[in-house]
């Protein structure tokens, strides 16, 4: 199979320097402006300069990913704190989270709905999608509004885009989307009900292997993690680009993106007390059920 | 019989042996060996599965029966009706590549996120392809065959019922064969939405979890199910084609 | 009255018979002869209106109309269906005339043609569960139920012992007698074609020749008795000889 | 050959005017009219969308190709070599209704996110399809046409070269053309990870960008793609058949 | 030599055949009469190792096998394969045996029975471009092609006419008489039993009884114009019909 296709659409690999002391470190990505810092730390070659091969392997849905972190294709992965219940599994911890990542997300509804607050959600049917970050996210606003979950019809559907079509075509009341397609459902004409802040993040890079036991590594990766970091912060352009080159968003949301994300965080702790809130969720929702201490799975950022 | 089910054993066996290789070799979560697997099955009945297996049977079933009924008909008629056949068989060749997954959204607005939108996913995943299996065994008919009821001048309807029919049988149940596996796939595409039974959801949902000894648990109930469906095609197929000499054994 | 105008057949582009004219009175029989791959069966495909052909086949000088007239045809592969038993490929020729029912009287007509040929303890095997012979009776059976207003054997008796073809031969010899059927016969034996046909009709070189049978006044079931048989039966032999070894 | 192409066009105009009027009775987005996407066609090539073409028709390409030989070869030996038939059967049977999908994560855990395990998954999805056809395909050759290599005693080489292959190419035939546009549908499964070329991929992607009228130029293409391998089929099997005496038009 | 010791044959659980004693002697022919259905070709499927029976089937006294000894076989319903052509289908039986391989010696042997049997020209057709004796000719040809040391034909003239009839017996009867061919050849017509025939084996109920043919010492090609010929033939027709008619 020597004419096998190429990828040459765009470089989702940092050029390999196959210098025998470089590490090899593979990253399972989601199409999400989550992953944005790597693609920059990989195009720019911050992490090459760090002494550091790093793939990205960019995934559209959480089983493959899931089931490439299994079969030990990913030293890392892009996760939220609601799927790495499922990393938690194992008898010992062997995946930990490394480091928080920056993402938003919010409810969307259609523009003539009779919908005012959150609370107005009560005994509707909102799409949401079970199990990943937007179905904590859902239960965190309710609660915070005082609307108990249960009363509230939640709608299984993974298709986010599905998600947006089905208030447009008012199958739905609401539906919880992340942030890029939250511009999508405005450019569209729906309406925002609610967005989270900079103060709720869940999404976080997970790792095993060398990156996690190799302090040395760690700070490496995350000192170009940081780099990429300044860099979108202090050129929104790139953001835009790397959105729809890399990440392969619509043109809307990745022009939109610098206002959507005006600063990402630079490598920081995952939180545990938001962790522990997670646990407690996933616990009520019966989907992890072992006793767990949260800080096991966490490695502070020095 | 006792014969019958000697083989059956034998083959289980052998699979466990080879399932039970692979895991050790392995040695991963991601292929935990069989009798882990089986221990944990009596729990997921505990668990209710057996909803589960009755929600996804159903909608097989109605999704099957009818792209069967649709596809064998269009498909005869492709080949009985050469006018109509010129026109159809370009369309079908356009139309069945189309990935089926792909109309989910319009499937969805018109039929919702119910039994209604699973069923009418399994249809149209089915039925061009029992169009074209119907076909291409229709054309293998020998056209002799009709030469003595055309001398006879019997109706369309007499032709299918005495020749097309019969001669087609055992080829529309080997498109029904296959169609039912692939329908248990296309299950993992329609069932992750709208819903919270069916083994497709089941399976799914243990995957997401990474629960792979309940995922493979749901596997080997999904098989068993699957199994005792192909049985009851064989013995259709063993019943209609009796006047065949068949040389190959069931098992 | 089968009538036959300037009818020319082509297969795969290939001339087959060309501007045959043959006329077939009212119950009578036609016996047709020819070297093998000469056409016989082509011809009577045509008048089967399995194939398409150039020219005219009238009955009572309007086009043939299978609708109207029933044909009983004994095919040379005996054409029986394989997934239908025996006695179920015999009764089908009547029900597919008949609305696909079979009423009392029928019924019992199928079981005594059944008896006659011999095949009634055979009646719930397969196709392919049969001998040759076996087969080729019950294609006769499945024609002579059928009582129909033309007949088309091609070769009906050439899979039979002489005890059972005599039985066959009886059989049709009484059918012809009873009912007003205009048979076409198609067969190699001489010795046949003289006893079944009131003419014969001899295909060479691909058109064909009518002949009136010497024996046409004598009954068909003394014609072998007669005691010129034999010498008729030579002269039509060493006739046919020459004109078929020339080409 | 002109009326081939008359009514290629004809059946090319009936589905463009029924795309139309169901574009307009919908009229969302979820259903662009077929001018719309038409015309965006040109742009996608400047995209390079040969170059998804070339990938997608590549690996659809090796995964039928080694699903077909394997499949054809155990389908045969499972009717002809009656011991190993009676096992593999049951055996067969409780292996094909496996999702393949859910073997995704062994297939990568051997394969990687690369080409060979999309690869391997079409050859997975496949196989066992091919198999079964090919097996209902060669259990209906009637016995009678074995007898006069039996005499002769031919070898099983020969017994399979003159009397199983001819016999049963036109249903491997009929196989491959309904796990060609299955592949198609499987791709959509495994371009969704490790590529970022495909025509598997670029769908799904704009899908969930909602770029529907992209989404649905790529369905175009894909349709296009596969026509074009459906009438190589054809011809092929016109080619093996032509012994046959086919009622049936291919348009 | 080929001995048939006590051989019984069921089909369908069906008892078909009882005890069958017979000696087929080397180079010789012996014809096989019996009333259709009494199992004549499955007593042939029988010796072609088809299907089950019990009892031996010995070649000059070692049981019989087909990888040492070379069998044609012209089955009633010939048998042809429809995916080859009729000159592939003939030259099928020497590549078999022969490694896939078709020398030149053969390549000309197969050309001249070809053209013996008149089926040259239709060489590139399909089985099922062929009318039923073209057919059966493709078969006989296909046989002779073989050389076998045992030849079993099953009614192999049946669909023929006269002139190409005679052409295949004397073929026939060239080929018995420059090879060593032992011989079964299952037959309707008793005239062709008592012109090929060495002996006759007269199958009724089940069995089997073996005739010498009185004409034995004549030449077969002299037999028919041998002046006692219609005596005998009428003889063996009033005994078999008698014979056959009580079943
Ligand atoms: N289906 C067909 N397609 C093409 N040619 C055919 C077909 N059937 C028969 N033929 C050819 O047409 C010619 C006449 O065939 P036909 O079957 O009518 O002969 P026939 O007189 O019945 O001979 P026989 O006595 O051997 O049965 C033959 O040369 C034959 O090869
Ligand atoms: N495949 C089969 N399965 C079951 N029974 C069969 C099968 N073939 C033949 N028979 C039966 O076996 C008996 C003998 O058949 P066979 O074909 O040997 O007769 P035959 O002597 O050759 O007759 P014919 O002269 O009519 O060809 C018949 O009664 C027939 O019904
Ligand atoms: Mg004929
Ligand atoms: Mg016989």
């Amino acid at each position: 199979a020597g004419c096998s296709p190429k990828e040459s659409k765009s470089s989702s690999t940092s050029s390999s320097a196959q210098n025998s002391k470089t590490t090899k470190i593979t990253i399972a990505t989601m199409a999400a402006p989550d992953s944005a810092p790597l693609y920059v730390a990989a195009d720019k070659g911050y992490f090459k300069k760090e002494g550091l091969d790093v793939k990205l392997s960019l995934f559209k849905d959480p089983n493959k990913r899931d089931a490439a972190t299994s079969a030990g294709q990913a030293d890392a992965a892009v996760v939220d704190f609601t799927s790495f219940t499922s990393y938690m599994r194992s008898k010992k911890p062997d995946w930990k989270l490394i480091t928080q990542l920056t993402g938003r997300f919010g409810v969307a509804i259609p523009k003539n709905s009779n919908v005012k607050s959150v609370k107005d959600l009560k005994g509707k049917k909102v799409a949401n999608m079970s199990r990943q970050v937007t179905s904590y996210y859902m239960y965190k606003t309710l609660k915070q509004n005082g609307v108990n979950p249960k009363d509230v019809d939640q709608v299984n559907v993974p298709q986010i885009p599905q998600r947006l079509e089905m208030i447009k075509n008012n199958q739905a009341a609401a539906a919880v989307l992340p942030q890029t397609f939250l511009t999508i459902a405005k450019v569209q004409g729906c309406k925002i009900l609610t967005q989270s802040g900079s103060d709720f993040q869940v999404t976080a890079l997970a790792a095993k292997g060398k990156l996690l036991s190799d302090k040395d590594v760690r700070s490496k990766f995350l000192k170009a993690y940081n780099r990429a970091v300044n860099e979108l912060n202090d050129h929104p352009d790139v953001l835009t680009q790397v959105m729809e080159k890399d990440l392969s968003l619509p043109a809307p949301v990745a022009k939109a993106a610098p206002k959507q994300f005006p600063r990402y965080n630079k490598a920081k702790t995952p939180s545990v007390k938001t962790m522990k809130q997670v646990l407690k969720f996933a616990k009520e929702e019966g989907f992890f059920t072992k006793k767990v201490n949260p800080a096991d799975y966490i490695v502070p950022v020095d | 019989m006792a014969r019958r089910i000697r083989n059956l054993v034998i083959a289980i066996i052998i699979l466990n042996i080879i399932w039970y290789l692979a895991a050790i070799a392995i040695s991963k979560d991601i292929l935990p060996n069989p009798f882990t697997v089986y221990a944990i099955i009596p729990s997921l009945f505990k668990e209710n599965i057996s909803l589960d297996i009755y929600a996804s049977v159903y909608r097989v079933f109605w999704g099957l029966l009818s792209a069967t009924l649709v596809g064998v008909i269009i498909g005869i008629m492709i080949v009985r009706l050469p006018k109509f056949g010129r026109i159809a068989n370009p369309m079908l060749y356009f139309l069945y590549p189309i990935p089926k997954i792909s109309l989910l959204p319009i499937l969805m607005l018109f039929l919702g996120l119910g039994e209604s939108s699973k069923i009418g996913m399994l249809f149209l995943a089915n039925v061009f392809q029992v169009i074209v299996s119907v076909r291409d065994q229709v054309r293998q008919i020998p056209g002799d065959l009709y030469s003595s009821l055309h001398v006879l001048k019997a109706s369309h309807w007499q032709i299918f019922k005495y020749v097309t029919w019969p001669a087609s049988i055992a080829g529309t149940l080997s498109a029904v064969r296959i169609e039912l596996s692939a329908s248990f796939a296309i299950l993992f595409m329609t069932e992750v939405y709208g819903t919270q039974v069916g083994l497709g959801y089941y399976i799914m949902d243990e995957w997401s979890k990474m629960e792979y000894t309940k995922m493979y648990a749901g596997i080997v109930i999904l098989s068993i199910v699957a199994f005792i469906l192909f049985i009851i095609l064989e013995l259709l197929d063993a019943h209609c084609n009796r006047w065949r000499k068949k040389d190959a054994p069931l098992f | 009255m089968l009538t036959l105008n300037n009818l020319s057949i082509k297969r795969n582009n290939k001339l087959i018979l060309k501007n045959i004219n043959l006329t077939i009175p009212n119950a009578a029989t036609t016996a047709i002869i020819g070297p093998s791959g000469i056409g016989k069966t082509t011809l009577i495909s045509a008048i089967c209106q399995l194939i398409s052909y150039s020219g005219d086949i009238l009955w009572d000088g309007h086009k043939l109309n299978l609708k109207k007239q029933t044909i009983a045809w004994v095919p040379q592969d005996f054409g029986l269906l394989p997934w239908f038993d025996v006695h179920k490929n015999i009764s089908l020729g009547i029900k597919i005339r008949n609305n696909d029912k079979l009423n009392a009287n029928q019924a019992e007509l199928v079981e005594q043609i059944e008896n006659k040929l011999g095949i009634s303890d055979i009646k719930h095997k397969f196709p392919n569960e049969l001998s040759g012979g076996q087969k080729q009776r019950v294609a006769l059976a499945k024609a002579f139920c059928l009582k129909p207003e033309i007949l088309l054997l091609d070769e009906p008796f050439s899979a039979l012992d002489t005890v059972v073809k005599q039985t066959a031969e009886n059989l049709l010899l009484e059918q012809l007698a009873t009912f007003q059927i205009t048979t076409l016969m198609i067969t190699h034996s001489l010795e046949e074609a003289l006893i079944f046909g009131d003419q014969l009709f001899v295909l060479s070189n691909k058109t064909g020749q009518l002949r009136e049978n010497p024996l046409k006044s004598v009954n068909p079931k003394d014609r072998r008795d007669n005691p010129e048989f034999s010498k008729i039966l030579a002269d039509i032999q060493k006739e046919v000889i020459d004109l078929w070894r020339v080409e």
